[in-house]
């Protein structure tokens, strides 16, 4: 983990209502790992005291890239940075995504919103490409299908309108196509989402013996592992304990999570 | 040039080669900022509350932002005090860094178990004790703003420990200087002041509040200018010195504070906004307090025209 | 489409069309606004606070801004009961708006008079006591942290005006219940919540403070989970109405305050940033009511979640 | 008064540190009057709660323009607005400067920093032009000269380094030549610049029995008049009391002012 001061090199819209930035960060780009973040310093945002934290969806000696939308304050202060400004960033940050077990034949992606951007460096980097189940709204919301039919896996689409392949919740396909499969035991599953997304694809895991790496996403106020805001409930032998996503997390196992009610 | 300035206050029998610590539970156990921040850079690390037991703390939300700050209702979750022993005592053993341990309880005994605890402690340079925090219904609050209670716990706190004590004073009391005062004459080495400021904030659409202990303390720039009249005001009635926090964000809000009578100042929000704050406070004081030929920390506190 | 939804409060025997008010000190004395604002739209118009005589106030700096907020110290000047409704009164003649006067006094005596000056004027539909100024040493701030004291203030204002009766409480206290209850019990018909709160700030290069007056009072979009929280504690205890105002700046910030517990709002510091922002506060709020379909504020008022 | 959403119409260096902002206002605009001030709304200064007075330097029905210094955090802001940027603003504001008196031959202007502008609509007002006495610490610092002389003025221009006019205080000059004039009864004083300037352009026309208006700089906050923030003591009958810098002034009479100490 170190702190940088990055400039922008490039910041677009993407697709939707996404914007592509990407940032010189040659301290931190290379270390970046699958599943990692970068928590930004956002300029403009006076009388902010927190940063934003937002997963890499890119990274290599040369920089990295997040993709995000705007909702709230922060994320539209964002929207206005121009190219050549400078802005501050502590990175990598968090535990990410395991390489696959040895056993493990058939990687499963699960993703909704910016989930896409942050499986990307994990389908990239894993060796066997697998299945991937894409979710969202309506086709504006789906990022990055093609980049991941070029790394080579097999991408499945859902959205609740219908405008772009299956109709429905990302779920409903992945329920689908696991009857369907023979031997559970060489899937393993990753999954970026919405909370409820996540539960769901955890559960379909668990009842099935399955591994699911849930990367789960709560507000953060330090991302370092040192406020205990963003924290989840894991269990223990004992009942639980609290684990914080921005240094235990972002990604869990979905067995170790307590989820509340 | 210009010579370096005597940056060394003392808290007690704690020499700090500088003023300027972390606010407890803004910098965790020590370990986190460590990748980032040159920790024998500071004057001392005070580390997030520790009770005689592991505690829980609150659900979440735990933390909001505000306008020029933040709630927090983390409630004090931690390892206990054999816990911190076991699990981060051992980190600081590769760094010089004076080490204060921020104490609280739910009752006296607490209060005086947990002082017990660490004075056994070399490792631990002084305690600070958090009477003060708005978040644990059990006991903080109460202690912090009556001040017979106030008394007891320092005097159960005192009794335990040989080592600095300093009292961590509650800010929503009309009158500062009393609890000050209290601190001094039952025997504290020094205060610090403030702690955040209860408060709140609802989601309009919900109904719910942001955090879910519902209320919570808030930090920040937003209470910079509470802080620096408590600190102004606590000074006036006590010689021991006050360590002073509250929205310090630059080296010129803790000159601020040293002017305003502190002796030393605490780095706390800040730290989440940009870790880097806390070095380049000192390192800025350094620099103004040179190029004005100010010789010593202690020749600036409490300057403020009367 | 959707219906208006009812804004109508009552605060005694004042029924004001909305529940929206302009915090005292913040809008003069109703003239200086009336270019910019349509003084008939609100539910109220509070002025600067009076007293018996006039009274000088403060020597200047009376102002500070500071992070998402600025402090005051104007040491409540004015032109004194007979000078108000020499000079001021008329002008009300034109509109129809209810007017509230803040008064205040260095003694009891005094708070008694100007309550009892004003008992006899129709024009003026209110009055709020302003116990609670942190900048006025000969009172102010006892009155308002000491109970006793205070109890004493709000029956010899009681018992000399048959208006409505408002007490502005002084937000640095331990435990606002305990005033709150004070000013219902002694025959309050509301209590204000929140007034400034004392803060300070430092000029490090002169070491002077950055008011005159050196201590002032805090207020802003700072403030706002503060007054927030004391609205909601007080809420609990009492069943007169409360006004609520720290830090509104949109209809937002008023619906908060209404959810919290309030039944009123006053805009304070945000017409100084925008003076369009009272008007702006009235409106969203009927907009945001309506689409949600919430027929009146009183049956949002004090609907967070316990 | 009214309150107008303007626009940035131009923005750029007007010379040395000073800045000229030119905002398209057609409600505001046509009502200057020559001394009054207008209370901006500086862009991205998120966690500042006041407006920021500025003296209008020119004015028509077209637009307005102020010219300006950073010297803080909203000034500072300021320089970073772009044109088509919407800026708020409350004006024209406060009691500006009065027409000569009918007894007035030479009106006399005295200036310094941006009290140059403050004076330019009076100078183009005035129906007979005098003499304009303008100084600061270096030739970069001495605005608008040409403009005046344009407009029928005798400019004498002071520096604290003799860059450019006479070395030394503007009051110096203003001294000499006042002493060299037979029909002091004939002057009228108009001053805008730094308080001391102010003082001792004021203390000078006392002691002269000349009339002197003085544009007051003063901290404000509401700029209407109604937070009691801008009070300077005028004097009265009984001794004095405050008058309020944004209504009451920011133009004084010389001889109303209760200098503090
Ligand atoms: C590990 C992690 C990775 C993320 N990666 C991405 C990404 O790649 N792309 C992307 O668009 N978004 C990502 N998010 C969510 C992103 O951080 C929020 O959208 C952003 O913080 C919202 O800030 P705001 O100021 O615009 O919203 P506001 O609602 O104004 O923010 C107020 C506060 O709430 C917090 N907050 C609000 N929404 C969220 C949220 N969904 N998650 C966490 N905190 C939140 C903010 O950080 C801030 O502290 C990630 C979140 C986490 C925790
Ligand atoms: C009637 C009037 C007319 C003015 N006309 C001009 C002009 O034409 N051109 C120009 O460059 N400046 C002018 N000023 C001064 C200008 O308002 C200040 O330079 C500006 O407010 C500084 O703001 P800041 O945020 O950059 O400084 P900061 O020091 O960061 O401001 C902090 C606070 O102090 C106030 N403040 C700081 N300096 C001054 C000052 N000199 N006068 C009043 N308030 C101040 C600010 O308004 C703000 O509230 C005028 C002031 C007044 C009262
Ligand atoms: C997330 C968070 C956790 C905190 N935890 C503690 C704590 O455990 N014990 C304590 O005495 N103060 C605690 N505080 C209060 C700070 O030590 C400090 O007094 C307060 O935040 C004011 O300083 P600041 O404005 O610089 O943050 C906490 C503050 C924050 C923001
Ligand atoms: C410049 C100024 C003057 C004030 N004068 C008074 C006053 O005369 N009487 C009073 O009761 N409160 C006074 N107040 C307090 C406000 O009425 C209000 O309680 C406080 O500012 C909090 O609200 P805000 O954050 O919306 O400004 C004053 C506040 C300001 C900023
Ligand atoms: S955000 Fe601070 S511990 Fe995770
Ligand atoms: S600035 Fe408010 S009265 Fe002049």
């Amino acid at each position: 983990m170190t702190q940088e001061t990055t400039t922008v090199i490039e910041h677009r819209l993407f697709q939707g209502d996404y914007r592509l930035l990407k940032l010189s960060a040659p301290a931190v780009g290379p270390l970046v790992q699958p599943g990692q973040f970068v928590h930004l310093r956002v300029p403009r945002l006076a009388d902010a005291v927190l940063r934003r934290p937002f997963s890499v969806f890119k990274a290599d000696a040369a920089g990295l890239s997040i993709l995000y939308k705007s909702v709230g304050k922060g994320t539209a202060a964002l929207t206005t940075v121009t190219e050549g400004e400078e802005i501050n960033l502590i990175g990598p940050l968090g535990t990410g995504f395991p390489m696959i077990g040895k056993n493990t034949k058939t990687p499963v992606l699960v993703a909704g919103g910016y989930g896409n951007a942050a499986l990307y460096l994990q389908a990239a980097k894993l060796p066997v490409k697998g299945i991937a189940f894409f979710g969202g709204r309506s086709a504006i919301d789906i990022l990055c299908v093609d980049e991941f039919k070029t790394l080579g896996w097999d991408v499945r689409v859902t959205t609740d309108d219908g405008s772009l392949g299956q109709k429905g919740f990302v779920t409903a396909a992945l329920d689908l196509w696991l009857a369907e499969q023979k031997n559970l035991q060489a899937l393993e599953l990753f999954a970026c989402g919405p909370n409820a997304m996540l539960k769901a694809v955890g559960d379909r895991a668990i009842q099935n013996s399955l591994t699911a790496w849930l990367s789960m996403d709560r507000n953060m106020a330090c991302g370092v592992g040192a406020c205990l805001t963003c924290v989840i409930k894991r269990k223990t032998a004992a009942g639980w304990e609290w684990a914080r996503c921005c240094k235990d997390g972002p990604v869990f196992e979905a067995r170790e999570i307590l989820w509340d009610e | 040039m210009n010579e370096k300035p005597d940056m060394r206050i003392k808290i007690g029998s704690l020499e700090m080669k500088n003023p300027v610590t972390v606010a407890s539970g803004t910098f965790g156990y020590g370990p986190e900022y460590a990748d980032l921040v040159d920790l024998d850079r500071l004057g001392a690390i005070t580390v997030k509350g520790i009770c005689t037991e592991p505690h829980v703390g609150n659900s979440t939300p735990r933390t909001f932002e505000t306008s020029g700050g933040m709630l927090n209702a983390i409630g004090l979750p931690g390892p206990g005090a054999q816990g911190f022993i076991k699990k981060y005592l051992p980190f600081f053993e590769n760094y010089r860094v004076p080490l204060i341990v921020n104490i609280w309880g739910k009752t006296v005994e607490d209060y005086s178990r947990v002082a017990e605890i660490f004075n056994d402690q070399a490792r631990i340079s002084a305690l600070e004790v958090n009477v003060s925090c708005p978040n644990v219904k059990e006991g903080g609050a109460l202690y912090g703003t009556d001040v017979n209670l106030f008394r007891t716990v320092v005097d159960a706190v005192r009794i335990k420990t040989q080592k600095p004590l300093i009292i961590k004073l509650a800010p929503n009391v009309a009158d500062i200087k009393v609890f000050a005062r209290a601190a001094e004459e039952c025997g504290a080495d020094a205060v610090s002041i403030m702690n955040s400021y209860p408060a709140m904030a609802i989601d309009i659409e919900t109904r719910k509040t942001q955090l879910a202990n519902r209320t919570g303390g808030l930090s920040g720039p937003a209470i910079k200018p509470i802080a620096i009249k408590l600190v102004w005001e606590a000074a006036k009635v006590i010689k021991i010195p006050i360590i002073g926090m509250g929205g310090i964000y630059s080296p010129e809000d803790a000159l601020e504070f040293i002017i305003a009578g502190a002796s030393a100042v605490a780095v706390g929000t800040a730290s989440f906004t940009d870790p880097s704050t806390v070095v380049r406070v000192i390192e800025g004081m350094e620099k103004w307090m040179a190029a004005r030929k100010i010789s010593s920390v202690a020749e600036l506190k409490g300057t403020v025209q009367a």
